[in-house]
């Protein structure tokens, strides 16, 4: 997929990654070259200032693509959900 | 054997009793629960706001319950981790496992606790007295002490 | 913070809840109860009895009690043995070790499970189902997992 | 103490030392030379049957004085209660 196919995907944001995009869910295209979690959270940023504070600090940034954890170089492949949130502080 | 996320608060007895119902071969229960602590690094705490990701939460939960029992040899296990608005004193998750001897009960009930604690996705906010809130932000010594079982 | 030596059975929640009264510096509880299995190496077993020494009961559990404080950060604990006649599936022993976090709770009530089986003078005598009575045999194990406190 | 006065100890007995011994308890007045809990386990093995029986593997036989584990080396001193048992089964 991915490399030639554009696909809509729903992002979900947790906890303060929430607050700090403003929203809990949005559906997006994503366009050619956005391979990785990492290429995502680039390509959100540039989006608006909202997402440049949101991801400023990659380091306490997680992701999830349908709902298995993920590294930042995870390819996005087929996934229909991919979420956003910082470690997780429950227990 | 179950996980559950709820709003509602919990009673280890009858969890346990539900739990071990008439199993003869359980000769050690090792329950946790982890409780609001009124106070947290000298701030006085009013609420808790506990925040989770549906879906994802319970096969988490599910995941990390599966990796215990086939780590130890339990006859029964149970998490249980409320959700929502709690206050300082509240009751915020439960685990129970059940085994022939204690040690494969206490192993267990601790492991569970240190993979939920840094891999199932619930998050906390805390209201100050004075009314201020923020998110909690992951300890280091949970990372640590999920490492130990790798 | 108190050790108890009865005939009677016992309530979990109900002991929770009045050890730690509204102590809201705790975080972490970890409960330990041990119950009569209804087998023992393949022995259905119908009844246990319980012998203990009075007087020494209560003084080593308090030692035990106590080294376990001074060696963890604990906001309140309890051991509380069951003596006289049991029946498969009836519970033997209960601690309780209350903490701020849940390391110090966990270890703490290990220890205390640790020390107990082999240092308070309890001894166990089984019935089989078929009549046969024998006095239980101390387990090596018992011994090996109390030495790793030394 | 011990060396040059005799003196009178309870002597306990636990599970299954208990039921070979055939008693709970019993008085004795210490005879001089009996000075450590293993020489009080000599005098009595010949003091009958049940005692040699009672006693007859040490490595599985306990004590305590005035209610202190104690191992058998140790000097009865002053103690007024000497308990015989098994290893501990509890918990």
């Amino acid at each position: 997929m991915g490399e030639n196919a554009a696909h809509t995907v729903q992002i979900r944001y947790f906890a303060w990654l929430r607050e700090k995009v403003g929203r809990e869910s949005e559906d997006v295209e994503l366009p050619a070259g956005v391979e990785t979690v990492a290429d995502l959270v680039g390509w959100l940023q540039q989006r608006g200032p909202q997402y440049v504070e949101a991801f400023a600090r990659p380091q306490v940034v997680r992701a999830a693509l349908d709902k298995v954890h993920v590294k930042p170089t995870a390819a996005l492949g087929a996934a229909r959900e991919i979420a956003f949130f910082p470690p997780v502080t429950g227990g | 054997m179950s996980v559950r996320v709820q709003r509602e608060d919990f009673d280890v007895s009858a969890e346990t009793a539900k739990l071990i119902a008439d199993d003869a071969d359980i000769g050690a229960i090792v329950t946790f629960t982890g409780r609001v602590r009124g106070k947290d690094d000298g701030r006085q705490i009013a609420a808790l706001t506990l925040e989770h990701y549906p879906g994802m939460t319970e096969v988490e939960m599910a995941a990390i319950e599966a990796e215990a029992r086939s780590r130890w040899p339990l006859q029964a296990s149970l998490v249980v981790h409320r959700v929502g608005e709690l206050k300082a004193g509240d009751n915020i998750v439960l685990v129970i496992a059940a085994s022939v001897h204690r040690q494969a009960a206490f192993e267990a009930a601790g492991f569970l606790m240190d993979y939920l604690k840094t891999r199932a996705p619930f998050w906390k906010k805390e209201t100050t007295a004075s009314g201020d809130s923020a998110w909690v932000e992951s300890r280091d010594a949970d990372e640590d002490a999920a490492k130990r079982w790798r």
